[in-house]
């Protein structure tokens, strides 16, 4: 309804996208959308595997073969193509986000990202596991019930059935620096992106506890943890019910359901990490956001703000996000549709009630602090070469020197 | 020293449909010196490469002192070779490359720098020692060959055609100088060559090969004077033997070209008896004994023929002269006194006590 | 004593060729198997086993059009690489001069540069004049491959006889001609081995055709890494993809290997 | 072929051209913004050698280096004494020669990305039911320490790659004339002195071209790092390549990545080139 | 057809610290057939290759029909070569060895396979024409290279050793062939040889060198009869000049070793003219001039000579006895009939009309 707009001129838009898992959906709505609307031809493409998305962007913007309509992973990149980003308050999609989702995107009054959804992660587990243990995952609201239903479970293994309580990867650093630390180092930054990635300190001050859950999931895994990696932790442990729960969110339901169908629509459930001042609470957050290129003809960034407007706010597009793409929406109006899965639907339901906390962590993951200071510290700490206090305090040490010499 | 049998010894190469060696028959006597003539491609190498086990042997044995030596390598079989086409290392200077199967051996490197400076000394290749093979001439490489050779003190020398690109002087050196190496280590040589005055003169027996096949073994004067066959007759003595068609007829021999002359009457005899008069036979006579000297016209008048010279080379002490008789050449080699232009008609005598006569079918010697 | 000898080679042999295979092992069997299957066991045998992963990798990787991507690609940057490098080698090799060594260093240091360091101005250029694409791919790939090509040719080329340009030379052949129906023919084994390594790096690469290519034109590996999610590998559909994706190779390879023959100078000089 | 002649250059333009395209213009660009404080796109100021002298303060870096060194000293040992050993191996006459050099060389037939994921599977799956099996305690908990990422590493890149050098070691072998061979038989040099004193010598300019290319390639190697260990743990097997890819792309500090890419070809070329120009001589001493 | 300058050339291969060839000075005219001997590493080749284009000249011109060419490219030369080692093309057929230098020429097809066809059957090669020169004996290989220049109508053939892996009756036909070919074409041919035979019956003209130098250039009857100094008596004829060190007194020449022979007047006036009386000189004397027979002995009663007899070889109608006349060995090359065995006591004749002396110092021709 909205293409026809453009003046009978055919345009092309080409789209350049982060997540490679759901680049065959992409595919499929984008001819849709063609479908309905004749003169909007797209084509989307997506980096995968051991390539990182960045320098593909880069090199496809600096040889002037730059996408339209690309995505960002936090404030970062926000700030790395800046050149690059247009506007997007004015567009449907835009008013329509929910609050707080847009907020490590705006950047000089400016709102220059979409949100591709929203996830959430937490303790992922399973059902029978713990109905098998006599435990109501439910209960466990407090570190404390947490840390006896572990050393429960724990203790009678191999009645039921499983290797081991957690499948912690040590080998995917990211687990601890991105999500777990995230529930700790983003409390002093109330869970708010943008303030961590201006922020010229890290306090840390919930170190300690972080430690207490690290500790969990380090002692009560299947070892050596450092082995283990996603597709171990997911795929091989997980999936195949040889562990009560794992660290993970939403994302890795298709995987489980990959491996074992009736697994993952029965058994799988997932609740929040009883962080403590903020138990119940899930930590709900944006991976990715759509940008539009500014640098390309004002006819081509208004078809593709059409399509993205298309896609979240219009009645087809809204079905595909849910039913196609498996998103949680980061928008308003969806509040009619039921999630396809369990662990979609424990994100979107504690979004819905408003029990979330705030992603912190892509306000460094654009940064080097991650892979050169977290990542390796946390690992250390993982297989047992340094202390937490060190630990910690190289997180805390690294995270000033990086920011006093950036310029943000 | 060894005693060296070649017991019916046949080769094809792999991709040949016919033997490059057909029945190699050869009983070798401790410290004999042999060597094998032939015409080119007649498997001359090739027996040479199976005795150095270089190539399998299709069929048959070689035995060396009554051992089968078939499967044995050929780095076990001591032997000191000259390649045909010298397989010098290219990467290795003279030095080096001469003192490479005594270091090998583990020789002691004193002796071995003595050894190769003094092969170095008679092969005129001391200045040479530094150099690699790529900057010598192709005598200078022929000699770095030998010297590899000449330094070994092998159980069996093979040499392929060692002296082929040195100049007349340095053969004829190199001739004694290995001859005096066969006597002073008493091994057994077998030395390949197409240089008669070589073969004749280094051989105590040669082989002489014809297609794969051994026409005949003898002691030099052996194979000169009685050749089993008209392969061999021709093939021994440069210019070769003259061949003629003649029938044998009232103790002579006739033909249409002109020839017409009286069979001793020793040779006629042998030939009566082995049925051949009346009937048509190759006739042989060697260039040099065809003479145009007046004494020798006088000495043999029922010898006689006339033939008009049509090239005519005068080579220092010796002329050649071609002529044609009734359709076939032949040539004659006389003193050059006599030496004739071409178109001069000439009376020539054959020397008939040294002819040759051959069965026309199987081309075997009768007489 | 011959046969002992070749005995004990052969039973090295096999030992290590089982060493070297049993990777293998692991894609081809677990490409039978389903998602659930490869991560119960790993190293087991399939079962149950199944060929729908060949079935649905072969469609996902539009395996018809991207082959032929592929194949393109392949065959036209090998063929160029080959000519042109050969063809620099023969000067070099045959030119004894300063400059010719400069050169030849040159070559080999291009060898040594980090892709990741020249390609985002690489691709800036070719972008900026409108090649990229299939066609600047293969030069793309003659500018980073040529170096090893040029340092393998130079190297075989000191083995070939320098008789063999004198005696074409004499027969009044061109430069030219003496390069192609007398040197090149002779080049025939490093050619192979030349055209082997770098079918295999263009046929596997990714890196540089992700940037390069439009999407018409994407090859194999591009389709194939669509199966490696950020946090998912499809490993069924990957596993299934890599072995109908390197037969071509194997086919080539075993093809080719017959001409990497024993002695092709024989019998040249004396 | 005088260098003067037009031929020579005719020759060489095909070549020449591509790498200038291809190679040295970008390496210039490149060298140019390792001034800069280029992120990529753009730049707005020159720097100086500013980004040089952070990157020898950068520890990563330092760690990255020594971690490559040692790597590649490994490396090239095992690959040229393994890659010529299989290809003396396949170049003997027995039966499934051919099959063996076809398998020798399969690893290359996939990529190295890909690869490492499977000799993740092999360390963390295999070595472990092996350890556990036969009671080995060293084929336990691969890849979790700098100790066992570094000989994973190693072993992965063996694998792979001594195929590769075997092939261009039999294509050499194969251009040794047979009758120097025979030459070497007769005077009675066994298996091991034909193969130290002819053969060996004859392939001089295969040893030169694979000493350098697994010394290029070991100082270079990328995909198996990122794929088998990712750096990783602690980034105690993070590589110098890895090192200038994650400084350009996850710090975003493209001209620092510049930088440590030119100092990287410096050395790398340094000793690369140093290597090449003795063999060379030592070749040239030889023909 | 075209002349040939040589004029005043040096060749210095780069590492050598000497000249492979110097002041190499020669004219040749159309048509011509010149042949250089010279012993192994004179500069035979050099000299050859230079003429081809292959090797640079260090110094000096060379001329074709009056145009320097040292900096033509050889291909634009129009040269037919037969190199020293063969240079055949290893991964072509016989045929296409042979062909290559016509289909480069873009002959047409039909011509090539007549004229290689031809050639082939010439040279012995026809069964042989589908294979690589891999599967070739040594002398086939030669004749692969000899029927690549056959086949060629160049300008200018240059012929480097072509026949010394052929067997004697194939050397003498191909000797024939290539005569025949000089014929036919008229072109200017330079053969370079060992083989004395081949020297003098082919060419129009010999250039002997030694050490890079010319020593003579002359027809072989000139070489053989007027040498011009000691190495060209010495290399022309086989078995080589016996020379002696010896005195003139008295209208004799005599020695300590036993020498003591009256010198026919007319060169002893000569030798008297020239102030050599009473001096050292070396006298030279031919194998062939040397005579054992009775007749000989009467005829030259003042030029005989004892001596006894160390080696001899029988070589069919010849005999080669070996002595020492007070030291300096000597040799005989007498007619079978008065072959001698080692030990004997022989008297000899010298021939001495046919006797040379040379200056002791430069060692040039004084008579
Ligand atoms: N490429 C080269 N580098 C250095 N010196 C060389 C080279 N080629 C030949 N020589 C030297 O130059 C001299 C003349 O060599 P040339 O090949 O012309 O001899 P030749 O007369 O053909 O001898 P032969 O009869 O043995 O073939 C020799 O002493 C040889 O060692
Ligand atoms: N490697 C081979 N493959 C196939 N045939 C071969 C091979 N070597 C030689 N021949 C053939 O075998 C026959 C005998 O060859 P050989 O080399 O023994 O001859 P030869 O007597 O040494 O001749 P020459 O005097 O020419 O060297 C020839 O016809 C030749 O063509
Ligand atoms: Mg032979
Ligand atoms: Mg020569």
């Amino acid at each position: 309804a909205c293409g026809n707009s453009s003046s009978g001129k055919d345009v092309k838009i080409t789209i350049l996208q982060g997540k490679v898992e759901n680049n065959k959906q992409f595919k499929q709505i984008a001819k849709d959308y063609e479908k309905s609307h004749p003169h909007v031809k797209i084509e989307v493409t997506s980096i995968g595997g051991g390539t990182q998305y960045d320098p593909v962007l880069k090199t496809r913007i600096s040889s002037g073969n730059a996408p339209t309509i690309f995505s960002l992973a936090g404030p970062a990149d926000v700030q790395q193509f800046k050149a690059h980003e247009a506007d997007l308050s004015d567009t449907k999609a835009a008013k329509a986000a929910q609050p707080g989702t847009l907020s490590a995107v705006k950047t000089g009054g400016k709102t220059v990202g979409l949100p591709f959804n929203v996830e959430g992660y937490g303790l992922v587990y399973n059902k029978q596991v713990f109905q098998k243990a006599g435990i109501d995952p439910n209960s466990l609201t407090t570190m404390d019930k947490l840390e006896a239903a572990i050393k429960q479970i724990d203790a009678q293994k191999s009645e039921l059935g499983i290797k081991g309580v957690f499948a912690t990867p040590g080998k995917e650093a990211w687990v601890f620096s991105d999500h777990l630390a995230n529930l700790y180092i983003g409390q002093d930054f109330n869970g708010n992106a943008l303030k961590l990635y201006k922020s010229k300190k890290m306090p840390f001050t919930k170190a300690n506890d972080m430690k207490t859950m690290i500790d969990l999931e380090k002692t009560y895994s299947i070892q050596p943890i450092m082995q283990l990696d996603y597709s171990a932790q997911v795929n091989q442990y997980f999936s195949q019910g040889k562990v009560a729960m794992i660290q993970q969110g939403d994302w890795i339901y298709p995987t489980i359901e990959g491996i074992d169908k009736d697994f993952a629509k029965n058994d799988v459930g997932m609740i929040p990490i009883p962080v403590p001042g903020e138990e119940g609470k899930m930590p709900v957050g944006t991976s990715l956001y759509w940008a539009v290129n500014s640098k390309k003809s004002t006819q081509e960034q208004k078809a593709a703000k059409d399509f993205l407007d298309w896609m979240y706010t219009s009645k087809e597009g809204k079905k595909q996000v849910v039913n196609k793409l498996h998103f949680v929406p980061a928008y308003k109006g969806y509040s009619n549709f039921k999630m396809s899965d369990p662990l979609t639907s424990a994100v979107f339901e504690y979004s819905q009630n408003h029990k979330t906390t705030g992603w912190a962590f892509p306000g460094y993951t654009g940064t080097s602090w991650d892979p050169d200071v977290a990542q390796p510290n946390l690992q250390k700490y993982l297989s047992g070469k340094q202390s937490w206090d060190k630990t910690v305090q190289n997180m805390k040490d690294g995270w000033a020197k990086q920011q006093k010499s950036s310029n943000n | 020293m060894v005693k060296i049998n070649l017991d019916h010894i046949y080769k094809r190469y792999q991709g040949n449909t016919d033997y490059s060696v057909s029945d190699f028959n050869l009983d070798i006597k401790d410290g004999e010196f042999i060597v094998f003539v032939g015409p080119s491609g007649c498997g001359k190498s090739t027996t040479l490469r199976m005795i150095a086990g270089l190539e399998d042997i299709t069929k048959g044995d070689f035995k060396m002192d009554g051992k089968v030596m078939n499967k044995v390598q050929p780095k076990d079989r001591d032997i000191a070779m000259v390649f045909q086409n010298y397989a010098l290392y290219p990467h290795m200077t003279v030095f080096d490359n001469m003192a490479f199967g005594l270091n090998i051996r583990k020789n002691d490197k004193e002796d071995t720098k003595k050894r190769v400076d003094n092969a170095a000394k008679i092969l005129g290749l001391t200045p040479y020692l530094k150099r690699k093979p790529a900057a010598l001439s192709g005598g200078q490489r022929q000699r770095v060959a030998l010297g590899r050779a000449i330094v070994r003190d092998a159980n069996l020398f093979l040499l392929d055609e060692p002296l082929s690109n040195l100049d007349a002087k340095l053969r004829v050196q190199m001739r004694t100088e290995i001859a005096q190496l066969h006597q002073r280590l008493g091994r057994n040589f077998i030395y390949v060559t197409h240089d008669q005055v070589e073969a004749m003169t280094m051989a105590d027996r040669i082989v002489i090969m014809n297609d794969g096949m051994i026409q005949q073994v003898g002691t030099p004067a052996e194979l000169y004077s009685k050749p089993e066959n008209k392969f061999v007759a021709g093939f021994i003595g440069s210019p070769a033997t003259n061949f003629f068609d003649v029938k044998i007829e009232d103790g002579k021999i006739v033909n249409d070209g002109g020839i017409n002359i009286a069979i001793p009457e020793g040779q006629y005899k042998v030939l009566e008896q082995k049925g051949y008069v009346g009937k048509d036979v190759i006739f042989g006579i060697r260039p040099e004994d065809i003479h145009a000297e007046e004494v020798a016209i006088q000495a043999f008048p029922d010898a006689i023929i006339n033939a008009k010279i049509q090239v005519s080379e005068l080579l220092g002490a010796e002329s050649i002269l071609y002529s044609n008789l009734g359709g076939t050449d032949f040539i004659a080699k006389v003193d050059a006194r006599d030496h004739r232009e071409p178109g001069d008609n000439v009376q020539m005598a054959f020397e008939m006590t040294k002819a040759h006569y051959f069965d026309k079918d199987t081309e075997e010697t009768i007489l | 004593m011959k046969t002992k000898g070749r005995t004990i080679i052969g039973i090295v042999g096999l030992l290590l060729g089982i060493l070297w295979l049993f990777p293998f092992y692991l894609i081809v069997s677990n490409s039978f198997k389903t998602p659930k299957g490869i991560f119960a066991s790993v190293l087991s045998l399939p079962h149950p086993s199944t060929t729908d992963n060949y079935v649905n990798s072969f469609q996902a990787l539009h395996f018809i059009a991207s082959l032929t991507n592929s194949l393109i690609i392949t065959i036209c940057s090998v063929l160029v690489i080959i000519l042109a490098s050969s063809m620099a080698a023969y000067a070099l090799q045959r030119n004894h001069s300063k400059l010719s060594s400069g050169l030849l260093l040159l070559f080999i240091s291009a060898m040594l540069i980090p892709f990741q360091s020249v390609m985002i101005p690489l691709t800036a250029n070719f972008g900026a004049v409108h090649f990229l694409n299939m066609w600047g791919l293969v030069i793309m790939y003659l500018g980073f491959d040529c170096s090893l090509s040029v340092f393998l040719y130079q190297g075989t080329l000191s083995s070939i006889p320098i008789a063999m340009d004198e005696s074409a030379e004499l027969e009044g052949a061109s430069r030219w001609q003496i390069f192609t129906k007398v040197i090149f023919p002779m080049l025939s084994p490093i050619t192979v081995t030349v055209a082997i390594l770098n079918i295999i790096a263009i046929w596997n690469d990714y890196l540089l055709p992700s940037l390069v290519l439009p999407q018409a034109q994407y090859t194999i590996p591009l389709q194939m890494f669509n199966f490696f999610g950020e946090y998912t590998k499809q490993w069924h559909l990957a596993l299934a993809g890599i072995t109908i994706s390197i037969i071509p190779v194997i086919l080539f390879y075993l093809f080719a290997q017959k001409w990497i023959i024993k002695g092709v100078t024989d019998g040249a000089v004396k | 072929m005088k260098n003067r002649s037009l031929s020579f250059w005719l020759f060489l333009t095909p070549t020449l051209i591509a790498l200038a395209l291809v190679v040295f213009i970008p390496v210039i660009e490149g060298l140019f913004y390792s001034f800069t404080d280029w992120d990529g796109l753009t730049f707005t100021k020159m720097v100086g050698f500013q980004n040089y002298i952070t990157l020898f303060h950068d520890k990563a870096f330092i760690n990255a280096f020594w971690f490559t060194v040692g790597f590649v000293i490994v490396t090239v040992i095992m690959l040229n004494v393994i890659g010529l050993g299989l290809a003396l191996l396949v170049t003997q006459k027995f039966k499934g020669n051919n099959f063996l050099r076809t398998v020798f060389f399969m690893p290359n037939m996939i990529g190295g990305l890909i690869l490492g994921f499977i000799w993740q599977f092999i360390f963390t799956q295999g070595f472990q039911a092996l350890g556990n099996a036969l009671h080995m305690h060293w084929l336990l908990n691969w890849l979790t320490n700098e100790t066992t990422g570094f000989w994973g590493l190693v072993i992965v890149t063996v694998w792979q790659m001594s195929g590769y050098i075997m092939i261009i070691y039999i294509a050499y072998l194969q251009n040794i004339p047979n009758e120097i061979i025979e030459a070497a038989k007769i005077d009675g040099a066994s298996a091991w002195q034909r193969f130290t004193k002819i053969t060996f010598p004859m392939i001089a300019p295969a040893f030169t071209v694979c000493m350098f290319l697994t010394l290029s390639n070991g100082f270079k190697i990328y995909d198996q790092n990122l794929s088998l260990t990712n750096g990783g743990p602690y980034n105690s097997t993070q590589m110098l390549a890895m090192d200038i890819v994650n400084t350009a792309y996850n710090s975003a500090n493209f001209s620092l990545s510049e930088a440590k890419a030119i100092v990287f070809f410096v050395i790398v070329a340094a000793i690369s080139l140093l290597q090449v120009a003795y063999n060379r001589k030592r070749e040239a001493d030889l023909h």
